[in-house]
């Protein structure tokens, strides 16, 4: 008895829960309302489905219960009965299932004049790319990525030169305009998701996978890396900023090329020491792990560390020198920063390269440069 | 293999090395409960993290991960498939169809000291260096072999080698029930005589001979990619800032290889249940189970069927769009045949004489459980819906409804109903119903709501989600009351411990058959049930399962093995 | 099923048979599986055929010599026959030179520096060739526990064929699948 | 008494409808396999063993079910026939798979290295598309 009361109160409260709740869709920011309504049919037919198996079990309880003399009827099978029930439910499931597949035919076959942006994922940071005045995007390979490529992207391929490259969590595109997106990682399954377009794609390393979608809404959304990529997985963010098409063009005109940023990034060892050690920390993933605006993120933050004083796990302190640097790279596990796990990979750099973080995580001191 | 098989005397061989099905089928079910225990401390650690994210500082991200793929893959493999293959299949198939025990007991005995081992080895990941894998349960390459990911090293190769070693177990145990259906059955107990549970755990266990091979391939490849340094899922990468050698694998070739494994691993562990449940609702329900060739059907179907639809679980992972179609045709099918499984459930109730015990409060709330987890699959398998659903806590919800709870209220409602035969003694009444309620509606308090964090677009395997501007305050003091829900809930099972510990030494007595039950394994001689199940005579079978209430007889039922010429008085 | 609890009575042969078609059936689907996986990424672009050793003709014949003396074995042993010890010996003989061979086909890659990393297509063959003789390491000791018996025998002799086929299988796949057959069957121009 | 009918009481021979709606589903479905043969454009020897196996599959079906074969060995050829049926649906989707990641490879990456294997970078020819 109690359990039907306990089902019909369950029913009543799922109800008053999906009215009441505040939880819900994020609004819609694409031109996939289609989803949203395809959604609505399945909660329409399975909701109704839902009430009505509890309700039943309810009622059958209440009217079936055991009470003394009470015996059960002698019913093997009911034929004309099955036969109904599994054809409602076929009709249940194609009702469900014919626009769900006509919504998807449309999601995967993206228009012609959609704007090309290229996503690339890398533990656990957000890199994007726009083809350049041919329109074309350059093709590219993993062996080609290092410090002043940081994309991979094909040195010879003329297609590539003038490719615009957005490294860094915020994404710029025009409002109202067909999007097509490319997506492409570096290392491990990320998954590029924005809640309010609903749309979305893993990004797989040695493939690339795409999907596409018309942004409605000007603002500012949460990019999430929506397959799990390793302990900073949560932390993967981005930004995309949705805005009118001319300021969407100021951003774009303002982004490094292809071919100019290789010059630059390719200053040889002895120019700016610090900036060769931003390109090899970045080249490196550091930043994966690593804030430079002192927040404590997978890893310590390297604002205010050089020449600062570090708690390490076993209690003791000691001052963050370059030696501390170079062991802190070269054998992480040896000195542990206290709160933090042991999770940082080796790095096998030579003296150069080490010198040059270590000026780098120098430089970053008392605000002097403004990176970021 | 033995040649001799007498009725064994020292302590060794009758509880430790026993060869007895009965014997094996505890030692199984107190195996996969005790690691099922630390799955259920897992998870209560991830939600003492998502409920009050940073109060708890030693549940760092790497511990969360690692408990996350833990809690998962112990959940799913090493509680779920092997108590309900292991444990209930072992007790009861040989018991339901008339047989002394399984055809191979030596091999049986085998199948449970493999599986332990295969168990140690997965405890033994929680001590190495660099502590157990947190790839999650699907162990996706290239992260769940690179650093970035906890127990990129030690981890991950214990987890794939006890996975190997799992299987061995599995094989051998599912040669042995397959062969003992096949071969074993008493005199008139044809197939379409089977007890549904029976039908459920033979279904199953056919699914997990043919789908653990995949998993033991992708497993295989996989330690071979992490280990010899082969790219068969590895395309070139550039991880932490390092190239590494790796060139021209594909890691949808694992996904494919490991949901073609994965997605007949989640029948495996519904189809005994389903089984199971049929059982315990038409017995308490004191009616025959309602359409029952239709029941067998759709557990064949379900089980052929669960073959084709695997990639539902890849409508995002970026393979060949065009298989979306396929895929989610397939997927839907499959609600036809299960749909059946539910409407003759409610018509078995209906115009029943339903005896609100312990086990069929657990029977009746799998029912409910099981409805809305699998119409929330309904979402899933429809690929335009799945695409902003997948991966948040939508999914979450999905299989906990369908997987995490059903199934687990099933086994506890079996156990209820069948400790009896294996005590010897009746379990606690009223610790019964208290946790009954206590999950339950526990349960319902735990997994409703995530849906609606799915709705939302929560990601699932999130740490922490501070600072998303789409996300309320709301949603974290929801996150708060599940974590409370589950604290209670996770607190619920110590009664069941208790009573279970309790009543299998001081429990009222319990009669041969308490429950007025038809299937063969209440017919024993002797309760529990001795060596070699029947005493002198094995039953001869003249009936169906289900024959309860039948007109003209003064007793409800008629068991399987009464005479048809001198009914029951 | 009279008087006497009869669980002496090991399986009935009949049964074990089902349970070894069972088996043959699971250890197919295992190899099918890895063979599938062999197209799949044979397909991906950098695969380079793998000359295969010259030891695998030694190997193979002594699979088929194993294979037939087992058989042998098997029936006479059945037949009660004094020529089944013989057999007997000569099918462990042939079964433990099949594995040599294997080992020393290994060893003459890894000479040659073809190592499993080297290529997919040299991962597959460790990888392929590994679990096979796995499964025979199986039949072996099934064999040393199975004494003399007929039936058993008998058993035994069915997994061999068994495995021999699925040796047969994937040497052929190994030898002489190109992506262009596969492209032919699959009808992909 | 009837072997096959699963009650003890007068239920005679009669197979429930139930059971010719469950096969005329599988038959459905078959259908719609072979029907998706050609969706996906499978072709050659391949699209023939496909289209034949589920023809047969079909034809068992029917001489099984509609025809009265018995209900036991009906239930164990399903159970055998239909995991080597699903392997070669997989065989089809895999290959379909391959074809697809190195679609995109060949658009979108520079050709791998080669047989020189990697280190040799610099083979770098946009020609590749
Ligand atoms: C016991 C386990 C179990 C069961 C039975 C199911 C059953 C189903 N599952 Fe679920 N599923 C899982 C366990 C299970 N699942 C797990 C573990 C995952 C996640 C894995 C991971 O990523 O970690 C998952 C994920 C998952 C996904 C992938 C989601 C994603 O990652 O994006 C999908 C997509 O199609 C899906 C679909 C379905 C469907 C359609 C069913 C159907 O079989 C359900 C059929 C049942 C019903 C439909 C209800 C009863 C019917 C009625 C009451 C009749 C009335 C109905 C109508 C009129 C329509 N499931
Ligand atoms: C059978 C499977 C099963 C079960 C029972 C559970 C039970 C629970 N799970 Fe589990 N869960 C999974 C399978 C399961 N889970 C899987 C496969 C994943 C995915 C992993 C991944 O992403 O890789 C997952 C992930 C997962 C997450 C997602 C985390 C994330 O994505 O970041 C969360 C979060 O709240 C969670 C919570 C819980 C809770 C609170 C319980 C319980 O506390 C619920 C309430 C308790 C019960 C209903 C009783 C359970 C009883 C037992 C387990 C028997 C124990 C033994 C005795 C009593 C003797 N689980
Ligand atoms: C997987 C995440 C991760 C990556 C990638 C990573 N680190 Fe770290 N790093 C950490 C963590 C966690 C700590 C703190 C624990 C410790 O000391 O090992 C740390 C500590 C450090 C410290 C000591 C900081 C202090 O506050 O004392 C330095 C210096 C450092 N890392 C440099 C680097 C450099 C340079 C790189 C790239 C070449 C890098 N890290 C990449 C996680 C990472
Ligand atoms: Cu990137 Cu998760
Ligand atoms: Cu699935």
């Amino acid at each position: 008895m109690a359990i039907a009361i306990v089902l019909i109160v369950i029913v009543i409260a799922a109800l008053a829960f999906h009215a009441l709740s505040p939880w819900w869709l994020t609004p819609l920011a694409s031109n996939w309302g289609l989803i949203d309504d395809t959604l609505t049919v399945t909660l329409l037919i399975t909701g109704a489905v839902f009430v009505a198996v509890n309700l039943f079990i309810a009622v059958a309880v209440i009217r079936y219960r055991h009470r003394h003399g009470r015996r059960a009827a002698y019913e093997p099978e009911n034929r004309k009965l099955e036969h109904g029930l599994t054809w409602l439910t076929a009709v249940g499931i194609v009702a469900m299932l014919a626009p769900g597949l006509v919504v998807y035919a449309e999601l995967i076959s993206p228009p012609k004049d959609a704007l090309v942006v290229e996503v690339v994922g890398q533990q656990w940071q957000w890199a994007y790319r726009f083809p350049g005045e041919d329109g074309r995007l350059g093709t590219s390979a993993m062996r080609f990525v290092g410090a002043d490529n940081p994309l991979g992207l094909n040195p010879a391929d003329p297609a590539g030169r003038d490719d615009a490259l957005a490294v860094g969590p915020e994404l710029h595109l025009p409002l109202g305009r067909p999007v097509r997106v490319l997506l492409r990682s570096k290392d491990v399954l990320h998954n590029f998701f924005v809640p309010p377009i609903r749309t979305r794609m893993d990004m797989v390393p040695g493939m690339v996978t795409e999907f596409w979608f018309t942004p409605t809404r000007a603002g500012r959304f949460d990019i999430l890396c929506a397959e799990l990529c390793g302990v900073g997985h949560y932390n993967m963010r981005g930004v995309m900023v949705v805005e009118p098409q001319a300021d969407f063009e100021r951003w774009l005109a303002g982004l490094p090329r292809f071919a100019a940023a290789r010059q630059v990034a390719a200053t040889p060892p002895g120019g700016d020491l610090a900036a060769r050690g931003r390109g090899i920390a970045q080249a490196r993933g550091c930043f994966g792990c690593h804030s430079v605006d002192g927040a404590a993120s997978v890893g310590p933050g390297w604002r205010g560390l050089f020449g600062h004083e570090v708690e390490l796990a076993d209690g003791s302190r000691l001052k963050a020198d370059a030696a501390y640097i170079a062991e802190s790279i070269r054998a992480p596990a040896a000195k542990l920063v206290k709160g933090y796990p042991p999770i940082m990979p080796p790095y096998a750099l030579d003296d150069g390269e080490v010198a040059a973080i270590a000026a780098y995580i120098a430089s970053l001191d008392g605000a002097a440069d403004g990176t970021r | 293999m033995h040649d001799s098989h007498d009725a064994p005397h020292g302590f060794w061989t009758r509880y430790v090395f026993s060869q007895d099905h009965k014997v094996i089928a505890i030692q199984y079910t107190v195996t996969a409960l005790a690691v099922g225990l630390v799955g259920l401390v897992l998870s209560n650690l991830m939600r003492l993290q998502l409920g009050f994210p940073g109060h708890f500082d030693f549940i760092d991200a790497n511990r969360y991960y690692q408990s996350l793929t833990q809690h998962g893959m112990i959940m799913v493999v090493y509680l779920l498939t092997a108590i309900l293959l292991g444990g209930f299949g072992n007790y009861l198939i040989p018991l339901m169809i008339g047989a002394r025990d399984m055809v191979f007991p030596f091999l049986n005995m085998l199948s449970y000291w493999v599986y332990l081992v295969a168990v140690l080895v997965l405890l033994a990941s929680f001590v190495v260096p660099g502590g157990p894998t947190g790839a999650g349960w699907t162990l996706y390459p290239p992260q769940s072999i690179l650093p970035g990911t906890p127990g990129a090293d030690w981890g991950i190769i214990l987890m794939l080698v006890s996975l190997l070693i799992f299987i061995v177990a599995a094989t051998m145990g599912g040669l042995n029930y397959v062969t003992t259906v096949l071969q074993a059955r008493a005199e008139g107990m044809t197939l379409f005589r089977l007890p549904l549970t029976v039908w459920g755990i033979f279904m199953a266990t056919i699914l997990a001979l043919f789908a653990f091979p995949a998993l033991f391939v992708s497993g295989v490849m996989l330690l071979f990619d992490k280990v010899l340094g082969t790219s068969f899922f590895m395309p070139a990468i550039v991880s932490m800032g390092q190239p590494l050698a790796y060139e021209g694998g594909s890691p949808l070739l694992f996904q494919h290889l490991f949901w073609f494994f994965g997605h007949p691993e989640v029948y495996i562990v519904a189809l005994p249940a389903f089984g199971i449940v049929s059982d315990l609702i038409s017995t308490h329900a004191r009616k025959n189970i309602f359409g029952y060739r239709m029941m067998v059907w759709a557990i064949v179907a379900i089980g052929v069927l669960s073959v084709v639809v695997w990639a539902h679980h890849m409508f995002v992972s970026g393979m060949n769009p065009a298989f979306g179609f396929f895929f989610a045709v397939t997927t839907l099918i499959i609600a036809v045949p299960t749909a059946i499984k539910v409407y003759n459930w409610l018509l078995t109730l209906w115009r029943g004489d339903i005896h609100l015990t312990v086990p069929m409060l657990f029977a009746l709330g799998f029912i409910s459980m099981f409805a809305i987890g699998g119409l929330t699959g309904l979402f899933l398998g429809n690929v335009s819906v799945d695409i902003p659903l997948s991966d948040t806590y939508f999914v979450v919800a999905h299989f906990h409804m369908v997987m995490g709870v059903a199934p687990i209220l099933v086994i506890f409602g079996g156990i209820y109903h069948w400790f009896p035969k294996v005590s010897g003694r009746m379990m606690n009444d009223t610790l019964g119903r208290w946790h009954f309620w206590l999950t339950f509606v526990g349960a319902y308090a735990i997994f409703f709501p995530m849906h609606y964090l799915g709705f939302l677009g929560m990601p699932r395997r999130y740490y922490a989600y501070e600072n998303y501007a789409f996300i309320p305050e709301s949603a974290h003091t929801l996150n708060a009351f599940i974590t409370v829900a589950a604290l209670v809930v996770a607190a619920a099972q110590l009664l069941f411990l208790f009573n279970l510990a309790w009543s299998a030494r001081r429990g009222r007595l319990a009669s041969a058959n308490p429950w007025g039950a038809t299937t063969l394994e209440w017919q024993t001689p002797d309760t529990p049930p001795g060596h070699g199940n029947w005493g002198a005579q094995v039953p001869v079978v003249h009936r169906w399962a289900y024959e309860f209430s039948p007109p003209g007889q003064a007793r409800d039922f008629v068991p399987q093995n009464a005479p048809p010429d001198a009914p029951v008085e | 099923m009279e008087a006497s609890i009869d669980l002496a009575r090991p399986a009935r042969p009949a049964t074990a048979r089902v349970a070894v078609w069972l088996l043959l059936g699971v250890v197919f689907v295992l190899f099918v599986l890895c063979l599938l996986a062999y197209a799949m990424r044979m397909r991906l672009g950098d695969w380079r055929a793998l000359p295969l050793p010259w030891q695998l003709n030694v190997s193979t014949a002594m699979l088929i010599l194993s294979s037939a003396s087992l058989q042998w074995a098997s029936v006479a042993a059945r037949r009660g026959g004094r020529c089944a010890r013989g057999a007997l010996f000569a099918a462990f003989v042939f079964a433990a030179a099949f594995l040599a061979a294997q080992a020393w086909a290994w060893q003459a890659l890894v000479a040659q520096g073809r190592l499993a990393s080297a290529n997919p297509s040299n991962g597959f063959f460790f990888l392929l060739t590994g679990l096979h003789a796995l499964h025979v390491l199986g039949g072996i000791v099934a064999l040393l526990l199975a004494g003399r018996r007929g039936e058993r025998l008998g058993l035994c002799a069915l997994y061999w064929h068994g495995l021999l086929a699925v040796w047969l299988l994937l040497y052929a796949t190994m030898a002489w699948l190109t992506p262009a057959i596969v492209d032919f069957i699959c009808g992909v121009a | 008494m009837d072997a096959l009918s699963p009650s003890a009481g007068g239920h005679g021979q009669q197979h429930p409808i139930g059971v010719y709606l469950k096969v005329w589903g599988l038959l459905f479905v078959l259908s719609t396999l072979s029907y998706l043969v050609d969706y996906f454009h499978v072709g050659g020897v391949l699209r023939w063993a496909l289209i034949v196996a589920f023809m047969l599959a079909k034809a068992g079906l029917i001489v099984a079910v509609f025809m009265h074969m018995r209900w036991e060995r009906r239930a164990l050829l399903v159970a055998v026939l239909l995991p080597p049926l699903c392997l070669l649906v997989l065989a089809g989707l895999m290959w379909a798979e391959a074809e697809h990641t190195r679609q995109t490879r060949n658009v979108y990456f520079v050709a791998e290295s080669g047989a020189a294997g990697h280190g040799a970078a610099d083979k770098a020819d946009g020609a590749a598309r």
